[in-house]
């Protein structure tokens, strides 16, 4: 095994599924001789060459189309948004385009594309560069939506995103790009739609995506072992991986085993992924559920730059304790 | 509105060059496409055809022009004006009808309608209805093209009204830059719905967008299909063998509304008349009569037969079922298997 | 009392507020000489003239940039997106400049504009142009979201848009500007942010808006005067007409009267207002709930052009119907 | 890269004929700037600033020269890249280097950081940090100008890579349709964070898209705060007098990196020096010097007054509160009331 950084994990995913397969292009600003503004892409210009590590003017729309309509052709292409912030000018392409090619055309053509980059708030970046996108991409069918949080995740997931027929919608995030962890050595290759439980328990089912993984894994940490004399709670850790389909059975499964549920992510609380889970909980495991479930996300505001108000605006390992214990009515 | 001077009524030298057998050729494929949209337009009206039809009644010269310019596995990427494109390129009449009865046999099996015409078989890579949102799409073509050195020429086809929207700009800067082998063929019908060009353009001429994108160009008004074949295939020819794309305008006349809901009131008057008086369609049969010396009778006949085939398109859409229920849930995501990872 | 078209009812709030406030204007494609695609300004050109009656050019983002900086001026721009399926191109200028102009600013701008059109499906349109922009609006603080499905609150309704200091995003639906009813002769001003009860009941409530109001409505009769020998059901039927933001209030005053609730609307499943609305209800109402929240809004896949697929796709009453016997366990 | 001729490195004719006080005074302004960015470098350094921090340095002139060609209540609407402007506006560097800092008393109360300098009052309307969306905004101000009567000019600033987007060509479009009275300068500094011109534009004259716009255009290397007043002086002329939109292109060069976290290694060898020799605020100096009698000491002496003024906004910065955490729900929704309906 070796310890790779998620930026690694995700330059070897690509760097391998490049050389697997010609159709394989990566495209996006700065990619190529710059080696990618988070240096995802370092080396690969070299490999690989300027025909498939294509540097784009800023023009996501433009080059996000490029992708589209190449991979109509039979290509495999990585367009990789420098933030997804960036994506809002490339909406209709993904939600008009990209999304409904295989159905529009009535199954002639396929959009077999991802879209990757960093997602949701980074460090004191303002109201425009700190925005979580998972809300509007998993509400959109024909599309797969995937979200990571370590290197092996990562990489076996963006490996199976490229492989995937289909457009995928692949969340990084910036705050996580030098997270280390384990990476087999041997190819391996993930299924998109499985959740990953991160830490088993008993009590409390912590759902949760993204920047939010290691902060809900503190949270129970810290809801395992009480400073506070508190009850201690076992806190079972649900990485989703895939917000889109989601993995409803390994959701359900594990509340039917706790009886209580916490969703914790990045983003906004009107509607979104998180509001959905707790609806399909509370609908399909009604008659288990010993408490409503809750939901720790974002406050409903834009983001401030001042890092006081940035921190008080996501969520932090205190607010997700703070849920647990009201769930198990601690 | 520019409004065509009466001497342009004589037969246009490209259609007098041109032999009997390729006008007769070109005078039917146009016929077809009139007759199709004619009898799709009664369809409307009875309440057979639903959503949005936009007829392409007018334009036709540009649709089998632009067929006789370019190769078969060349790429058609058009709007939702798209009927035209799609018959020159050898659709089904039935299968387009069927389409836009919403019936299971249609093109692209009743899920699009009128305005998403795709045959990949025949270079019908659609039928898009969000303002310039295809081009990028197209110049993605183009890009696949110069990757895998198939050497296909993808032909972009956009109203006036898409010159100003971004997407348009985008797809264009791109192919500028990144030397693609596309040709886009802006249909310069003087209206954006009931907009004419002076309201939605800074300046008349299109074409003066193309240095900007470094990009060859070229400007015309269409008189019949042989001068937009040969106009078109020079910028279809650079594309090819030069990987240069082109901004070509062609001013051309719907003689429809926008779409069937749409009235035109908005035309200026002796406009429509003036304009259906050089219909390249028109001139194209008259130099059937006149040059090639075939009679009104023949015409009728080549005009029966068409008509029976567009009856027969209708009857066929007609009596088609509908999806099956089930039908609305395929062709969305695409399951994983060893053969498509 | 006059009795209105919706289209109508817009038509005099645009004409009243333009009366009432020069610094209000309307802008969009064909607004103008062609009166309206759907007819909504019929009249207007000729009583203000071009100045302030704009066609533009199809450039939704220049366009709704443009009535952003006016905005930022101090004018009231009302900015016309012949469908809201066509504001995906203008995405970015709504989420990252609309709605946070303000904030971004520290306050010393504001961004009082309206954005108005049809959502939602119409008429065999294919799925570019039937899609329901409920769930990605409502999801951006900075912005109000309104859907109006009668002439008296689309009058009442656009009048407090026009007048408010904030981004107003206001749908109407293409199906229902013909829909007619009773509209004051008087002016009145209604409030956003308020839900209306459009029928009085007590067995379960159903929480709809926009195109699904006169569905939900249908539904309910049907469930009052059964057909098939069923016990009659009492619903209380709740026009959001506000969709940001949300008038949880009224939802848990009848939710803790009736115990039970059905949320019936005009959308994708994967999160949104209906899984917002869902959400709250069992996290505010756990204990009062007799039966889980249940949805019925659009299946979960692009809509087809085909009659019978759309139909499928779309909520109807029986489907509603079926809704809030479930939960009444009728 | 184009590097300047050496020939280029003596006093430009307009620095020539410009006098003392003014000299003095655009000196004093560009090196303001400049102190204010080195402070704020070194504060970024200690980890007292965070965020994206894009300096200036190197481009001063094009902002000093700009308010020079303005009037007070003109509009100058930016990016990210907006240190200058603010400065040249009149910006308090207290509250400017306050708001880097994140604190209460930031220009926008410590919101916004370094991309969202906006101050009202000084004519400084942003701030803008998604590439191209400012330039319809920019566009509607000059609108409301067009519709209130007020008179007032809007100067619209964006980079050389922001010009391939949609959102620039759709500003630029409305603008040139409708006639605002704007000008669009095209700060080209040769990058687009590290993307040389030769991989974003299809063509190196950014000018060459005025006429699809219907806009008078100009193009110019800058050499000294005057020749930026005085060309960029006719466009707000134009604007202001003819309502007639006008795109610049100002070829300059930003000595820093695209931001701090940019290291530049992608610049050509000597690139920087030879950019360096013309840096047109050491132009400025030398006239003061050659021309207008100053010696070495009056330029440190003004040099170290500068200096204190950004240490002490450094200071100020340093020990300003943080906003109080309510803060962050204001400004987001405005209360109705009676006044504002
Ligand atoms: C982004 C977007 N905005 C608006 C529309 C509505 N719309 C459909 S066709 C049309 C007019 C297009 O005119 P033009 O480009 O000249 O093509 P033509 O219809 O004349 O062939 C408009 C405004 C749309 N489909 N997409
Ligand atoms: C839509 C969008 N895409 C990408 C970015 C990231 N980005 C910020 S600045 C920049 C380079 C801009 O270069 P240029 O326009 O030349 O301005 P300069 O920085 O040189 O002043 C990029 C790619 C962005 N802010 N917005
Ligand atoms: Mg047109
Ligand atoms: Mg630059």
């Amino acid at each position: 095994m070796a310890i790779l950084q998620i930026r690694e994990a995700i330059r070897e995913a690509i760097r391998e599924e490049m050389v697997r397969d010609e159709r394989v292009f990566l495209m996006g600003e700065e990619v190529g001789h710059y080696e990618g503004a988070y240096k995802c892409s370092q080396g690969l210009l070299d490999q690989f060459g300027p025909k498939r590590i294509i540097d784009t003017p800023i023009t996501e729309t433009g080059f996000a189309g490029v992708g589209i309509g190449a991979a109509m052709c039979g290509l495999r292409p990585i367009i990789e948004f420098m933030t997804f912030n960036f994506s809002a000018v490339a909406f209709d392409q993904i939600i008009n385009n990209a999304a409904k090619i295989h159905h529009m055309t009535g199954g002639q053509f396929s959009c077999p594309i991802v879209f990757r980059g960093p997602n949701a708030a980074a460090h004191m970046l303002g109201s425009t560069h700190s925005q979580a996108f998972d809300a509007f991409y998993a509400h959109i069918p024909g599309l797969k939506v995937v979200a990571v949080a370590t290197p092996y995740d990562a990489k076996g997931l963006l490996k199976a995103a490229i492989r995937d027929p289909n457009p995928v919608i692949f969340f990084e995030a910036e705050l996580m790009y030098s997270v280390r962890g384990e990476v087999p050595d041997e190819e391996y290759v993930l299924e998109i739609g499985k959740a990953d439980i991160k830490r088993a328990g008993s009590d409390v089912t912590l759902l949760t995506w993204g920047q939010a993984v290691p902060t809900s894994l503190r949270a129970a940490e810290l809801a395992a072992e009480p400073s506070d004399g508190k009850r201690p709670l076992s806190v079972e850790v649900i990485d989703m991986l895939t917000l889109r389909p989601l993995d409803y059975a390994a959701v359900l499964a594990s509340v039917r085993k706790t009886n209580r549920a916490v969703v914790a992510y990045h983003g906004w609380p009107h509607g979104g992924v998180g509001a959905e889970l707790s609806d399909h909980i509370q609908r399909h495991a009604f008659d288990w559920l010993d408490a409503p479930v809750l939901r720790v996300c974002y406050e409903d505001i834009p983001m401030s730059y001042a890092e006081n108000l940035e921190h008080l605006t996501i969520p932090q390992p205190e607010q997700i304790l703070a849920a647990l214990r009201q769930v198990a009515y601690v | 509105m520019e409004t065509p001077e009466q001497d342009a009524v004589t037969v246009p030298e490209t259609l007098k060059v041109a032999g009997k057998d390729e006008t007769l050729h070109a005078y039917r494929e146009m016929l077809r496409i009139r007759r199709f949209e004619e009898t799709a337009a009664r369809a409307y009206t009875r309440g057979k055809i639903s959503g949005f039809l936009h007829l392409y009644i007018g334009q036709e010269a540009i649709a089998v022009g632009t067929r006789m310019a370019i190769e078969s596995g060349d790429r058609i990427v058009t709007t939702y004006r798209d009927h035209g494109f799609a018959l020159a390129q050898g659709c089904e009449p039935n299968a387009c009808m069927a389409e836009m009865f919403g019936k299971k046999p249609g093109l692209v099996g009743g899920v699009g309608g009128s305005m998403h015409f795709f045959d990949r078989a025949r270079g019908m890579w659609g039928g898009y209805a969000i303002i310039g949102n295809h081009v990028p799409v197209a110049a993605g073509h183009a890009f696949a093209s110069k990757y895998t050195g198939d050497g296909r020429v993808t032909l972009c086809v956009l109203g006036d009204g898409a010159v100003g929207i971004g997407p348009t700009h985008e797809g264009m800067t791109l192919a500028g830059l990144w030397d693609l082998p596309i040709v886009f063929i802006v249909e310069n019908n003087r209206y954006s719905m009931g907009t004419p060009l002076e309201r939605t353009l800074p300046v008349e001429d299109i074409t003066l967008r193309a240095p900007g994108y470094g990009m060859a160009c070229d400007r015309f008004t269409v008189s019949d299909p042989f001068q937009v074949r040969d106009r078109i295939g020079a910028a279809v020819k650079r594309a090819r063998e030069e990987n240069q794309p082109t901004l070509i305008e062609v001013l051309t006349y719907r003689f429809r509304g926008h779409s069937m809901s749409d009235p035109a009131k908005y035309r200026g008057k002796g406009e429509l008349e003036a304009h259906r008086a050089r219909d390249p369609m028109e001139m194209t049969g008259r130099a059937l009569r006149d040059i090639h010396g075939m009679t009104e009778a023949d015409l009728d006949a080549l005009d029966e037969a068409i008509i029976a085939e567009m009856d027969g398109a209708e009857q066929f859409a007609d009596e088609a079922p509908q999806p099956d229920p089930e039908h609305r849930f395929r062709n969305i995501i695409i399951e994983t298997t060893e053969e498509n990872a």
